[in-house]
């Protein structure tokens, strides 16, 4: 019983990871910016796609690694100054619109590049799976799990501590008041989305080797960052985290212990409900309107 | 922006969208609507790529009878809708004599009313047996039908003395087919199917499922349908979890990225597919060895990617179309009759025995029960 | 006043006129086709743009609708002989209850929140669609029994086309009517002050809900149309890309443009037709073009070009 | 019988009571006004009232009948209107259509009939956009009536939020510095619709910083500091008070003629 309930955790967990990764990376542009990029999972595409090809093409796994998440950094720039920027005082409904645009545009740009097959990568510590109380665990679902705890410690510390950090804070606080204050505001926005975009490739190459990865892959990875996020409360990274890993739990659970059939549907009923009883999300705060 | 305005523009990316119909009116014009991109376009791709290889090789040796082969295709995106759109759009724009395509049985069945309104002979490269049953006068297909795949492997598992089984099945358009028609064969083998588990199609984790399969006590096997990286998953997951009993793939995952993606978890897995994948390892007596070897060399060299079964469809479909029309000339009708006379045609998945009766003209002869053995397709027979 | 009475049959007669006039220099059956698929997802889009461009409200699940009113056109007349029009009304029917029962208590969540529990809403429909194989055909689908009206088969794209074109202009009108009363200045209240509509005695929840029910009911028929318009339909209907499609075509033709949804339909139907000549490059260019259009027409195409006629007039 | 009537009204948010024990009536016809420095709790106060905030403790009535957390849309059922501090007006709508929604409550709910556009829902259009033309008028907003409200000036928006609230043919009317940010000519014009709104027998509830506007029109005025009374009384009363003047000077504002923008 237990070592089948410890089954299901594990495997709730490890594709939650990605969920939280994904919807921390929505927040990171979010609160820098006020926009919700649909273009999240993109990166999450670009760095495993990347790594995929740089390691066909006999580049070293690090450095393939580090190629990856460079490209997608460079690419969430480039989708800043060429997609948002320009569009800077569009309503949020329409500067999400540009986001799937861009999405769209990044899928175009992968399959042209890459290819529309199917690509993994090998598990870093190789694919022997690790009993654990008699649940069997993958090496690299410790890798996902861990590499996600240290890259919200990187992110909590990089805001809490940086002064970048901080200058991007202050930019999501008050936009002119950081400006009047000698933030370039325009580079800091650049940041935040160079930033996501790496958190998004470095979560594509953890699972490329459990999950695969493919040009389109990006597509249900945004939705189901974006549940993540909004279950979490809006704005807040670990309500991001925590969104994630509940909504992945959820599937799960519901594939083991309910219906597999449903177990989509059994995620999105506990999230509505979650909703309607918290209707900012878990960790979100009330807000209340100023009249 | 004035209604006059507005209608120019409409009319003129209307008329964008047709210059490509402007072509010599010699040329035998072919259509093709294929899932290229969405979550059916590892079938797609390799479909449109083979098509498009051979035409351009038809063309080069001079045509059909003189004449050269106009290629049309249209990506659906694995959307019904847009397959018909652009079906209609081959009916009554490009004006084709003829169509191969449809990747995914939804997409064929939303365009097979159209060419069968427009009297337009329709080779589909779609799996289940909905397609050719009822039968329809102008709608053809090559790939053999799900219930042989699950014919096949219930045979196999006969053989073996392996009857209580558990079944995980995905939920897209293939695994779903292949599920419903294998639960209505299994009794006639005396099979058992002690559980049934499901996964979505861009699911990334099944071992609860498999979990729960690994706890019924007495299952003997366990068979997957399903396509993309479903499978692939299934299989690793599989393994991760220490599940013993043998595991049955379907056709669906009849290409050399299965066992890429799955690796070792691949050994020991058994699927039904044509002989097309162990083209090098038929004796050569085999009458298909040839023509099997030469796709394959020749997808694998243009491509640089793997040869599947799903790009060999697209091969049987055109190269049992060129046939009729090389018997018979370029007339619509005149090809529906040929291609339905079509005899003993050794195509990548076998010999095609088309009759009025029979629109696809395989039988399960075609089918080869192999197993992966060090990371490479091996015949089990 | 006789500005709006004035915009009002502006915009209904130059619908007309455009229907008419494209119907009339259509060349084939195909061009048809394309035109009453523009002009089925205007209905949709239509009923979107009462909830998202008036009232402000977000449904990231609207497809889910589309799909309920496809299905009850396939399901009804195939298994229990209802005659295709009443099933029309019954999908449209069913589509409001089930807005108006669970729109009170989703409405109450804003923005981004709404968003998600409607996305969940429509992929629960799909996802029902998907798994029900047994009378819904799973995904591979169904067949759909063909309308016939005064003992003849409707089948060709051209009657579609008219059939759609004067659903389009009655469903106009109806919105029209919606936006001109009481029920439509309470519900454009709410999307810019919440507190100051409550205030002026409006029950919030229950405009809220009356606005989501009429915009389920437009996708529902719009719906139906396409089932019946194809005669065969899938799952995919009801699809979550499906959904944000609706969304697109209503920010894209001008949010609070009734006009603008036909012009934002027509753009993403017909787009995607004029790309494939640039095959494998389709999907860069329809996305390079969303981004345009949005940057260079912020408030959408109809109202960004009128505010710039208007401006110039002037 | 009063008109409006609190007692014992309080909330608190995060253990401050920014509300705290309220209690006072108010009659048909006459200004009752309510002052106190920044912070002193008047706007909370206002939405306690109204309903936008649910009451801890106490209760409201009007005509005796007990309102106490019933909804905005329920009070304004009873016949209560208000404006906002912080101009809550429809942007996007006319200024006509924005009077015309503050006749909601006397407008039919009748969804189908709208949809339909049944000669009912022509003939109530009609009503109401008569009546709303006449408010317009009356506060001198007649030529910018089918104007985007986006596109008025400060001055015009916040007559707009009075005429929108009186379209509800209120009997008790809250007002929220009406005339705050308004030039003296503007708050002349504000103070002389309040004294006429009064005078056709609304009950007028009025928070405002503008002391001369506040001491000229009310009929009794209420001091709040830190969320508690510290008087009420007549105009004259209250200016003589001397906890009045200290609880002023304490909070540092330089002396009770002090206008706030």
């Amino acid at each position: 019983m237990l070592a089948q309930f410890l089954q299901f955790t594990m495997s709730g967990l490890t594709v939650g990871a990605v969920y939280a990764v994904v919807g921390l990376g929505f927040t990171i542009i979010y609160n820098a910016s006020g926009v919700l990029n649909f273009a999240q999972g993109e990166f999450v595409m670009i760095g495993g796609m990347v790594t995929v090809f740089a390691v066909a093409a006999g580049v070293p796994l690090p450095l393939a690694i580090l190629l990856a998440i460079a490209v997608a950094a460079i690419v969430g720039i480039g989708l800043h100054r060429l997609a948002i920027e320009p569009a800077r005082d569009a309503s949020p409904v329409v500067l999400i619109i540009i986001t799937i645009g861009g999405a769209l545009v990044l899928r175009g740009i992968a399959q042209l590049v890459f290819d529309k097959q199917l690509h993994k990568l090998p598990g870093f510590s190789g694919d022997t799976p690790v009993n654990f109380l008699g649940a069997s665990i993958l090496p690299q679902a410790l890798w996902v799990l861990g590499g996600t705890a240290i890259m919200v410690a990187l992110v909590s510390l990089f805001f809490a501590k940086t002064m970048i950090g901080k200058a991007v804070l202050a930019t999501a606080a008050n936009r002119l008041a950081a400006q009047l204050v000698g933030v370039n505001t325009s580079v800091i926005l650049a940041i935040s989305f160079a930033l996501s975009a790496a958190i998004g490739a470095i979560a594509g190459i953890l699972v490329t080797p459990i999950t695969f990865t493919h040009y389109e892959v990006g597509t249900m990875l945004a939705l189901k960052g974006f549940a993540a996020l909004v279950l979490g409360g809006l704005g807040n990274p670990m309500g991001a985290i925590l969104g994630g890993l509940l909504l992945g739990l959820c599937e799960q659970l519901s594939a083991g212990y309910i219906s597999s059939t449903y177990k989509d549907a059994f995620a999105f009923i506990v999230m509505i409900g979650v909703l309607l009883v918290r209707p900012s999300g878990l960790l979100g705060s009330k807000l209340a309107e100023r009249v | 922006m004035t209604p006059r305005s507005i209608l120019k523009l409409a009319a003129l990316a209307l008329m964008a969208g047709t210059t490509l119909g402007a072509a010599k009116a010699q040329d035998i014009k072919i259509g093709a609507v294929l899932s290229v991109t969405g979550p059916a376009s590892f079938l797609g791709d390799p479909e449109e790529k083979t098509l498009k290889m051979y035409v351009e090789e038809i063309n080069a040796k001079g045509g059909i009878k003189g004449r050269k082969i106009q290629l049309i295709t249209y990506d659906d995106g694995g959307d019904a809708n847009k397959a018909r759109t652009f079906a209609t759009r081959l009916v009554e724009e490009d004006k084709v004599v003829a169509m191969v395509g449809g990747t995914t049985t939804g997409t064929t069945m939303s365009m097979g009313p159209v060419f069968e309104d427009a009297q337009l002979p329709f080779i589909s490269l779609a799996g289940a047996v909905v397609i050719v049953e009822p039968q329809k006068k102008w709608v053809f297909k090559t790939p053999h039908t799900d219930r042989m795949a699950c014919e096949k492997i219930f045979e196999d598992m006969k053989k073996r003395n392996l009857t209580k089984i558990g079944m995980i099945s995905g939920t897209d358009g293939f695994g779903k087919s292949m599920r419903d028609e294998c639960v209505k064969v299994n009794a006639r083998f005396g099979i058992e199917i002690l559980a049934e588990e499901t996964y979505g199609p861009r699911d990334t984790d099944m071992t609860p499922q498999l979990t729960n399969l690994k706890g019924k006590s007495g299952m003997q096997a366990v068979i997957n349908p399903g396509f993309g990286q479903g499978p692939a998953i299934v299989t690793r997951n599989f393994r991760q979890l220490g599940l013993t009993v043998p595991l049955y793939q379907s056709h669906g995952v009849a290409s050399k990225q299965f066992i890429d993606l799955a690796g070792d978890a691949a050994n020991g897995v058994r699927l039904p597919a044509a002989a097309l994948l162990v083209a090098d390892k038929l004796p050569a007596s085999d009458p298909q060895k040839p023509v099997a070897q030469a796709y394959a060399k020749k997808f694998q060299d243009a491509t640089k990617q793997p040869v599947s079964t799903f790009g060999g469809h697209a091969y049987d479909g055109l190269m049992i179309l060129v046939g009729a029309i090389e018997r018979g000339g370029a007339d619509p009708k005149v090809i529906r009759d040929e291609i339905e006379k079509t005899k003993g045609f050794m195509g990548t998945a076998g010999i095609f025995n088309m009759t009025a009766t029979d629109h696809m003209g395989l039988d399960l002869s075609a089918f080869k029960m192999l197993e992966i053995k060090n990371g490479d397709w091996a015949l089990a027979e | 006043m006789r500005g709006l009475i004035g915009n009002r049959w502006a915009e209904l007669g130059a619908m007309a006129l455009l229907i008419g006039l494209v119907g009339l220099i259509l060349p084939s059956g195909y061009y048809f086709r394309v035109g009453a698929l523009v002009l089925v997802s205007a209905i949709a889009a239509l009923g979107l743009n009462l909830l998202l461009g008036y009232a402000g409200q977000v449904s990231l699940g609207h497809a889910g609708f589309v799909g309920i009113g496809a299905y009850a056109v396939a399901l009804l007349p195939t298994y229990w002989g209802v005659p295709t029009l009443l099933a029309l009304a019954g999908g449209a029917v069913f589509s409001g209850l089930l807005a108006l029962a669970l729109g009170r208590p989703i409405l109450r969540l804003k923005g981004h929140f709404l968003a998600v529990a409607t996305l969940g809403l429509g992929i629960l429909v799909a996802m029902v669609l998907t798994n029900e194989a047994r009378i819904t055909g799973g995904p591979d689908g169904m067949p759909v029994p063909r309308l016939e009206l005064f003992g003849t088969r409707i089948r060709a794209p051209e009657t579609w086309y008219w059939i759609t074109g004067g659903v389009l202009l009655v469903a106009t009108f109806f919105a029209q009517n919606l936006l001109n009363s009481s029920t439509g200045r309470a519900l454009r209240a709410l999307h810019d002050s919440e507190v100051a509509a409550r205030a002026a005695g409006i029950d919030v929840a229950r405009i809220k809900g009356i606005v989501f029910a009429v915009s389920a009911i437009y996708a529902s028929v719009s719906g139906s149309l396409l089932a019946l318009l194809n005669g065969h339909i899938t799952p995919d209907v009801a699809s979550f890309l499906n959904s944000i499609e609706l969304v697109t075509m209503v920010v894209l033709g001008g949010m609070g443009s009734l006009l603008g949804s036909l012009i934002g339909a027509a753009v993403l139907v017909i787009l995607p037709q004029a790309l494939t000549i640039f095959h494998e490059y389709e999907h860069l260019l329809l996305g390079s073009f969303i981004i345009l259009i949005m940057i260079f027409l912020r408030d959408g195409i109809v109202p960004t070009l009128r505010k710039r006629f208007t401006e110039r007039g002037s | 019988m009063s008109l409006l009537a609190v007692k014992g009204l309080g909330i608190g948010f995060g253990g401050i009571r920014a509300v705290d024990n309220v209690t006072f009536s108010t009659e048909p016809g006459k200004i009752f006004s309510i002052i106190g420095p920044n912070g002193a709790g008047k706007t909370t106060l206002f939405n306690l009232i109204s309903g936008v905030y649910r009451t801890e403790s106490g209760s409201v009535t009007i005509l005796d009948e007990e309102v106490t957390r019933l909804s905005p849309e329920a009070l304004a059922a009873r016949g209560m209107a208000r404006t906002f501090q912080n101009l809550q007006v429809f942007f996007r709508m006319s200024a006509l259509d924005n009077v015309m929604v503050g006749a909601h409550v006397h407008e039919a709910p009748r969804g189908l009939s709208h949809l339909l556009g049944l000669p009912s829902t022509a003939r109530e259009n009609r009503q109401t956009r008569d009546e709303a033309m006449a408010l317009l008028t009356r506060l001198r907003l007649a030529d910018v009536a089918e104007r985007t409200a986006g596109n008025l000036s400060y001055g015009q928006l916040k007559r707009l939020e009075i005429a929108r609230a009186l379209a509800s043919r209120p009997k008790i009317l809250l007002l929220d510095e009406p005339a705050a940010g308004c030039n003296p000519t503007e708050t002349a014009e504000i103070d002389e619709i309040i004294v006429e709104v009064a005078r056709s027998g609304v009950g007028i509830l009025l928070v405002e910083h503008d002391m001369k506007l506040v001491m000229g029109v009310s009929d009794r005025v209420l001091v709040l500091t830190q969320g508690r009374v510290l008087i009420e009384g007549t105009p004259a009363e209250v200016a003589n008070s001397p906890a009045v003047i200290e609880a002023y000077l304490g909070t540092g504002l330089p002396s009770l003629e002090a206008t706030h923008a």
